[in-house]
């Protein structure tokens, strides 16, 4: 029963994935007052570039064209080992620092075939990325280690649960769930971190890496980016959100969760202004310190 | 039999001292004798004293014996094909290699001190074999130096131990050595603390690795490398963890806030610098760091009387001690190879090497990825047991523990991630992109490609596939002796060969998905303007925001000079200079240094030339001491 | 024989004051004599402590300052003089002629010293000379030190045992002999180097 | 009482000596060195049952042979490069030398002891004299000054010791190290603390004990090469056991501050330090290498002045290994000098691109020296310190280790700049000592 929940999951998030994007475009359009693409835009989108011409600048090698499968596959890894129903079959790979690690192996990629580009953009879009980087991994390991102390499990699983038997575990929650939005938004290079939208050279992190990427690489890419969204989310919500008695009704649950996230997102992308590159350190760092707080009062006592 | 072996390496790497042209064979055969050995002791379990106690064979043992021989078959094959025929090497490298294998099996303490002394200036003959170029010499001086502290303090550890034992006997402190009153084990810990740690090139006293490493020959970085700091890692395990067993519980600590601040301090370092071998080098103290992480959890779980705890520490210790020598002795000849390829390790003066050397890049960005500790590569299984470890341990302590043991597990997580960042930066300058100076392209036999490449085969095999490898680590003798019954389950959630088969299976699909051999080359885009090699991103602006970001680490400076007749307007040429100051270096190693001529120079104050001086120094002793009797 | 002991005293006491060579080798052939006397009176008179009185009068009184007094013409009248005793010499001279009196308290129960007066005056020559050596400038004063110590020294030896081993006194005597020979060789040679006497400018290997 | 047989070769190669006629070509010398040969051989013969017993007359009577065959070989090119020195006088002088170590090595007796060392000293003086320039002057008067005054120290030791046991009757031999060991009761304790203090004193400075040691560097440097390897490797290890024999006949009660292991433990702990560091900033080669005695001095000073059957062994182990090494390092470091022409460290530069052996025999000595296994010194020095710590002295330990840290470093630096250093300008900046001999003169 829970295999089948698992991969109806599985494909409905990755078939999925493009429309998400499009409900945050589409929100964010609204709110700006703009009448916008349509939530499908994406799948267009991709759909076009999977009909181009595939081209690749010169010097590059087999690992600029290697690259986007290699992220797509990473980010379909951690959709796999996800318990979407917030319960894994028997035997399910749903290992926590696993995919902290298959985080690291796609933004690995993406910093290299950014050098194999050869241009300045590429290298520009490498180094950024990578750096946001450094500062996402400690941080997300500061949620990790709420999930550790209250599961004592390496698995993912729901805290929420467990968190309410700790005197300050509501707090303990909040911070962490708080701590993890930060981060999340700092990985999916959303606002305030980073502008989806733009294509100024100056500004732009994301982008810059795929600048060079075209036709099918490109709409690997870009499949990517939106897979990434509706992983990262995913696993937001399986870890802190609500928690329901049957399997079927939890992916239900995740699907209406999923889908309220991208148009918050949209709402937050109009808010927003993105922050200087530079003050990224501190917003990451905020990020990590509220972390270490809720991993602090998850324990639930002070004594020493 | 293991006598017999252990004397068939001698003879052999006695032969290859001997005879210049025997030298390359017999230290491939030593080399395989040591490995052989290894497995032996290892697949044995427990220890033994062979030869009337001049040898002291531990499970431990057997499994550092592994990581020296895996290094040193593959260093030694790499050998054939490396084109450095001098004299120094061939007479030197067995006698290192020897003297190395001899640290693991000693069985008292003259027998292990005369090793690690002979470790020492073997190969500090082999780090100064170019000594002509400059700056050899003062580093293999450094590393001398370093060496002679670290043996000193090993000394005298040795000696604490052995007075209050009364007996230099290995095996007898194995039996005996945790019955020591803690006060003394407090002075042991500190003292070959100091000893092992600075062999193994720990922050602050790494300063003579990233030096000496370097500048040796690639087959012997590889080998000091992949293989002799780690024997420090070997000494604090064997004497500290396992001998003493249960001691203070404050050392522990100490031992994992060393290993997090040499592990972030490593790689901080290590990014910063653009010569390839260096950034290797830089990397080491990092893994050390890491390595001792997992030390660390190991002492932990020994004072709280976790079996589960200690073996988990162990584990990760050891393993990434294995994987480590395999990666960085890959990274190590790869680098070797590149320089034989063009003649520099500069980073910003090469690119696009994956073209004309794709078996060594291919090499080198599979030890990039398991040093990144990155799925399916055996870095990450030994990195997930140390964060695992880490993570028991923040979570089952509360508070201020617990903070710290968060906050080291942080602190790996930012180590690997920069890690990340350096090796994207090294893989992607080195072998990527256009080539950014004009540099010779000397072709690379192939026996200096296939030991790169199947090491890293085995890192890959390592990774997948990690499980037999650490059973055998059950058979390491503790003094708790449980954590046998968790080996099972030690993994079991990190299902290597799920994750591994899903990657290749993904990426083989979506690789062909998106046709990736119907790609055409085009020019690329540089904003309309004709784009040229400098345009690409080099190491430092690679990594200048990180510079930045940890400035109050790095200490840059930079100075901008406009030249020409017009200058402040109208430059002719502009000149920049840039830098990170090296803070140890500067406000430890050097005031030391000159603190110690200064002292020097004043004892000699002391013989000052006029005789009477001297008469009433005489005298005047004499005078003061008849004056004291009374 | 207090007597003898007083002089013996005093005579070291004027040679660490002397400037002049002349009187200073003659103070030391004069000692000379007064110790191969008080050797000869000392113990039971028998063949081989006269032996000793005979040998101490041929080498202290004969041999050394003949020596000296050779040397010393083969340098220039300006050389001949010594520095004038440094006024820390005085107050070095004083503590130890009282350090000698600490030491006679030290040994005071132990019913070592027979003869207070005599030992005090034996180890204050011993002092005084080693006083001299540190004091003076001169090579001849140095070599005069060496020899008023060791004088000094027999005189311990006296007034503590009677007398020393005879083999042990011949021993003492030749070499004595010897080594002053030696330093006149070498005192020789060094004026003929350095163009000096004084011991001062014996300052080029340093460090 | 054979083992006085031993004296017959010195002193019937003096009187040979003296037979010669000092004719230009030295044929003659290599007959005196297989003459030193043979004798040490047969004299071996002789004493070989104690040897194997371990006694330790034995053992210095075969040592102080061993190395003084090894100088009258060394004499021979030595002389050969040092034309102005007369080779009767030398050989005359070195005889002289040679017997008088032997007879501080045979010696059962304080005062004979005593009348051997200083023999030792006026032998050695007149041999430095023999190099004949300012320098050799200056290191020869020093040596004998200060030398004299402090054995005439030790001799007021003794005189007090004599005066207090004349009275058990035994004449001259009063002073036989058994039979000092027999009465010393009788002694009252507070003439034995003088006397020590006296005696430690005196022979430290023969042994070159800091702050006794002010004549050694000089006189080490100065001496011909052949000799300084006697100087260093025999003369200082043989007073140092001189007193240790006197310590521990007459030992001090057990409380008092100054008795003599205590005396020892600290000389021997501030000859350490002062030794090693003084090794860092030295530019003369034989100075460095007579630093380097004053440190292995001092560490078998601990070792004595420990006296554990332990440590007295790890001590003479010390004393063989050292004896040995510097004295064959001082006849290198003669020849180098020679060759370079000039003292100077920085001058004796790139050693590796030339004679090989000469190269691995400078680097093998030098490394020994700095105590590195398996070459023999490493494993007396850790014994001492093992015995050290078993005796719970854990500063002495800590010095002890942090000194031969410096040490090594210290001799490594120079080794370097030995091996590898840049290859002087012009080797001949730097006045030879018969320039330096003529200029003096001038």
């Amino acid at each position: 029963m829970l295999w089948l929940v698992q991969f109806s999951g599985i494909a409905l998030l990755f078939a999925g994935s493009p429309l998400l994007w499009g409900v945050t475009q589409s929100v964010k359009a609204h709110l700006q007052g703009r009448r916008g693409p349509s939530v499908w835009q994406m799948y267009r989108v991709i759909a076009k570039n999977l009909e181009k011409e595939t081209t690749a600048p010169e010097f590059s090698s087999l690992i600029f064209r290697l690259a986007p499968s290699v992220s797509m596959t990473a980010l379909t890894v951690v959709l796999i080992m996800i318990p979407l129903s917030g319960q894994a079959p028997q035997g399910w790979p749903d290992d926590l620092l696993t995919v902290f690690f298959l985080l690291a192996l796609e933004r690995f990629w993406v910093g290299l075939s950014g050098l194999d580009s050869a241009g300045t953009f590429g290298g520009l879009g490498a180094s950024r990325t990578s750096t946001i980087g450094t500062g996402i991994e400690p941080a997300l390991l500061a949620t990790f280690g709420v999930l550790w102390k209250v599961s004592g499990a390496t698995a993912i699983e729901p805290v929420s649960a467990s968190l309410k038997a700790v005197p300050t575990g509501v707090f303990a929650w909040s911070l962490a769930a708080i701590s993890f939005a930060l981060i999340v938004l700092a990985e999916l290079g959303r606002m305030p971190v980073d502008n989806p939208d733009t294509h100024l050279e100056l500004t732009m992190i994301h982008e810059a890496t795929i600048l060079e990427n075209n036709g099918r690489l490109l709409a690997l890419s870009q499949f990517a980016m939106t897979l990434k969204l509706t992983v990262m989310t995913a696993l937001g919500w399986v870890i802190f959100g609500p928690h329901l008695a049957s399997a079927w009704a939890n992916l239900g649950l995740m699907l209406v969760e999923l889908t309220g996230t991208s148009a918050a997102l949209g709402w937050i992308e109009s808010r927003f202004t993105k922050i200087r590159y530079f003050q990224l350190p501190t917003y990451l760092s905020i990020a990590a310190g509220i972390g270490m707080l809720a991993f602090a009062l998850s324990s639930g006592g002070f004594n020493l | 039999m293991t006598f017999g072996l252990i004397t068939a390496v001698f003879l052999a790497a006695l032969a290859g001292m001997m005879n210049r042209k025997l030298s390359n064979t017999s230290t491939l055969i030593s080399s395989l004798g040591i490995l052989i050995l290894g497995g032996l002791v290892l697949l044995r379990g427990g220890s033994a004293t062979v030869a009337h106690g001049i040898f002291y064979l531990s499970t431990l043992g057997g499994w550092f014996l592994i990581v020296l021989g895996v290094v040193a078959t593959m260093s030694s094959w790499y050998r054939w094909g490396y084109p450095d025929h001098s004299r120094t090497t061939s007479i030197w490298l067995p006698i290192f290699l020897l003297s190395m294998m001899t640290v693991i099996v000693a069985g008292n303490s003259w027998v292990f001190l005369t090793a690690w002394e002979t470790m020492t200036i073997s190969s500090f003959f082999l780090v100064t074999t170019h000594h002509e170029k400059p700056g050899v010499l003062q580093s293999g001086y450094i590393y001398l130096v370093m060496s002679q502290l670290s043996a000193m303090f090993i000394l005298a550890g040795f000696m604490a131990i052995g007075s209050q034992l009364h007996s230099f006997d290995f095996a007898i402190w194995a039996a005996h050595a945790s019955t020591m009153p803690d006060s003394y084990k407090n002075l042991v810990f500190l003292l070959l603390g100091l000893g092992f740690g600075i062999k193994s090139g720990i922050v602050p006293f790494h300063i003579w690795l990233p030096r000496a490493h370097p500048v040796a020959p690639a087959p012997i970085s590889a080998l000091m490398s992949g293989a002799m700091i780690k024997l420090g890692i070997f000494g604090i395990m064997q004497f500290l963890l396992i001998d003493l067993g249960q001691s203070d519980r404050f050392w522990p600590l100490v031992v994992l806030a060393v290993g997090a601040v040499s592990a972030l301090l490593g790689v901080l370092y290590a990014l910063m610098e653009h010569d390839l071998k260096r950034l290797l080098a830089y990397h080491s103290i990092e893994n050390i760091g890491i390595i001792l992480l997992g030390v660390g959890v190991m002492g932990v779980g020994i004072d709280w009387q976790q079996p589960a705890l200690t073996f988990l520490g162990l584990a990760a210790s050891l393993f990434h001690t294995l994987n480590h020598a395999i990666f960085k002795s890959q990274l190590f000849l790869a680098a070797g190879a590149v320089e034989k390829h063009t003649g520099t390790l500069d980073a910003d003066h090469l690119g696009g090497l994956i073209r004309t050397m794709p078996g060594i890049a291919i090499g080198f960005l599979a030890g990039s990825m398991a040093i990144t500790a990155l799925p399916p590569f055996n870095g990450f299984v030994s990195e997930w047991l140390t964060f695992r470890g880490l993570l028991t341990v923040a979570s089952h302590s509360v508070f201020l523990m617990g903070i710290y043991g968060l906050g080291l597990a942080m602190a790996l997580g930012l180590t690997g991630a920069l890690a990340g960042v350096c090796f994207i930066k090294a893989f992607g300058t080195i072998f990527l992109g256009e080539p950014r100076k004009a540099v010779g392209h000397t072709t690379i036999p192939a026996s200096m490609t296939w030991p790169v490449l199947s090491l890293g085969l085995l890192s890959l095999v390592l990774g997948i596939f990690p499980q037999p490898l650490l059973n055998l680590l059950g058979h390491v003798g503790l003094q708790t002796q449980a954590g046998h019954t968790d080996l099972g389950n030690l993994l079991v959630s990190v299902k290597t060969l799920t994750v591994a088969a899903l990657l290749l299976a993904g990426t083989a699909i979506f690789a062909v998905f998106s046709r990736v051999w119907q790609i055409k080359t085009v020019p690329r885009w540089s904003c309309g303007r004709v784009p040229d090699a400098s345009m690409q991103f080099t190491s430092a602006s690679f990594t200048k925001a990180i510079r930045t970001t940890f400035a109050f680490i790095y200490r840059p400076h930079r100075k901008l000079e406009r030249l020409g007749q017009h200058a402040p307007d109208f430059a002719d040429r502009l000149l920049y200079q840039g830098g990170t100051v090296p803070v140890w270096e500067r406000h430890v190693y050097k005031p030391m240094y000159r603190w110690i001529w200064r002292v020097s120079h004043l004892s000699t104050r002391m013989q000052a030339g006029p005789i009477r001086l001297y008469l009433a120094y005489l005298l005047g002793t004499v005078g003061l001491m008849i004056a004291i009797i009374h | 024989m207090n007597a003898l002991d007083l002089i013996l005293f005093v005579i070291a006491a004027v040679l660490l004051w002397s400037r002049h060579m002349r009187l200073s080798i003659l103070l030391l052939a004069i000692e000379g004599v007064l110790l191969s006397l008080m050797v000869s009176i000392s113990g039971q008179l028998e063949l081989s402590s006269a032996f000793v009185a005979l040998a101490t009068l041929t080498i202290k009184a004969g041999l050394i300052p003949a020596v000296l007094s050779k040397m010393m013409s083969a340098f220039p009248i300006e050389v001949r003089k010594d520095h004038p005793l440094p006024l820390w010499a005085y107050a070095a001279g004083l503590v130890v002629t009282l350090g000698a009196g600490h030491i006679i308290q030290l040994l005071g129960p132990s019913h070592l010293v027979q003869n207070k007066f005599a030992f005090f005056c034996a180890l204050s020559s011993v002092y005084l000379g080693m006083v001299m050596i540190v004091a003076r400038h001169h090579l001849l004063s140095q070599i005069a030190a060496l020899v008023s110590i060791e004088n000094g020294l027999v005189l311990l030896g006296v007034s503590l045992a009677g007398s020393l081993p005879v083999i042990v006194e011949l021993g003492i005597l030749v070499d004595l002999a010897i080594a002053v020979s030696l330093l006149v060789w070498m005192g020789r040679r060094i004026h003929l180097a350095f163009q000096t006497a004084d011991v001062a400018v014996l300052q080029r290997l340093k460090g | 009482m054979s083992y006085y047989w031993s004296l017959l070769g010195p002193l019937a190669l003096s009187v040979a000596v003296t037979r010669t006629h000092n004719n230009a070509d030295g044929r003659w010398h290599k007959w005196i060195a297989i003459w030193v040969t043979v004798d040490a051989i047969a004299v071996m013969a002789i004493i070989q049952h104690g040897l194997f017993l371990g006694e330790w007359r034995a053992i210095f009577i075969a040592i102080t042979n061993f190395v003084a065959l090894t100088s009258a070989w060394d004499s021979i090119p030595w002389l050969k490069e040092h034309g102005s020195v007369n080779p009767t006088r030398y050989y005359f002088l070195w005889a002289l030398f040679w017997g008088s170590l032997l007879a501080i090595s045979l010696s059962q007796n304080l005062a004979l002891s005593w009348l051997a060392m200083e023999f030792s000293t006026l032998a050695s003086a007149a041999l430095i004299v023999e190099m004949g320039d300012r320098h050799s002057l200056e290191a020869a008067w020093k040596y004998v000054v200060i030398a004299s005054v402090g054995l005439i120290m030790a001799l007021i030791g003794i005189v007090f010791i004599y005066a207090s046991l004349r009275f058990q009757g035994l004449l001259w031999t009063t002073l036989d190290y058994s039979n000092l060991q027999n009465h010393y009761q009788s002694i009252a304790p507070v003439v034995r603390e003088l006397a020590t203090v006296f005696i430690v004193s005196g022979f430290g400075t023969k042994a070159g004990l800091v702050p006794f040691h002010t004549w050694l560097p000089d006189a080490h440097s100065e001496a011909p090469s052949p000799v300084s390897g006697l100087l260093s490797g025999i003369l200082l290890g043989l007073s140092l056991f001189t007193i240790a024999r006197f310590v521990g006949a007459v030992p001090v009660a057990a409380g008092d501050a100054l008795s003599g292991s205590h005396l020892l433990i600290f000389f021997g702990t501030v000859s350490i330090v002062i030794g090693s560091l003084a090794l860092l900033v030295q530019h003369d080669v034989k100075r460095l290498l007579a630093y380097s005695s004053i440190e292995q001095v001092g560490i078998m000073a601990l070792a004595l002045g420990m006296g554990t059957p332990a440590a007295l062994t790890a001590g003479l182990l010390q004393f063989v290994f050292h004896a040995t090494i510097k004295s064959s390092l001082f006849y290198g470091a003669g020849h180098l000098s020679v060759r370079y022409d000039t003292k100077r460290i920085d001058g004796i530069t790139d050693l590796a691109s030339g004679s090989q052996a000469r190269s691995v025999f400078w680097a093998l000595g030098i490394l020994a020296l700095a105590g590195l296994p398996p070459l023999g010194l490493a494993y007396s020095e850790w014994l001492i310190i093992s015995q050290l710590w078993i005796q719970h002295s854990y500063i002495v330990a800590f010095l002890t280790s942090g000194s031969l840290t410096l040490t090594f470093a210290a001799l490594t630096h120079h080794l370097i700049q030995n091996l590898w250093g840049p290859a002087s300008p012009s080797p001949r900046t730097h006045p030879t000592s018969q320039q330096r001999a003529v200029g003096g003169v001038v």
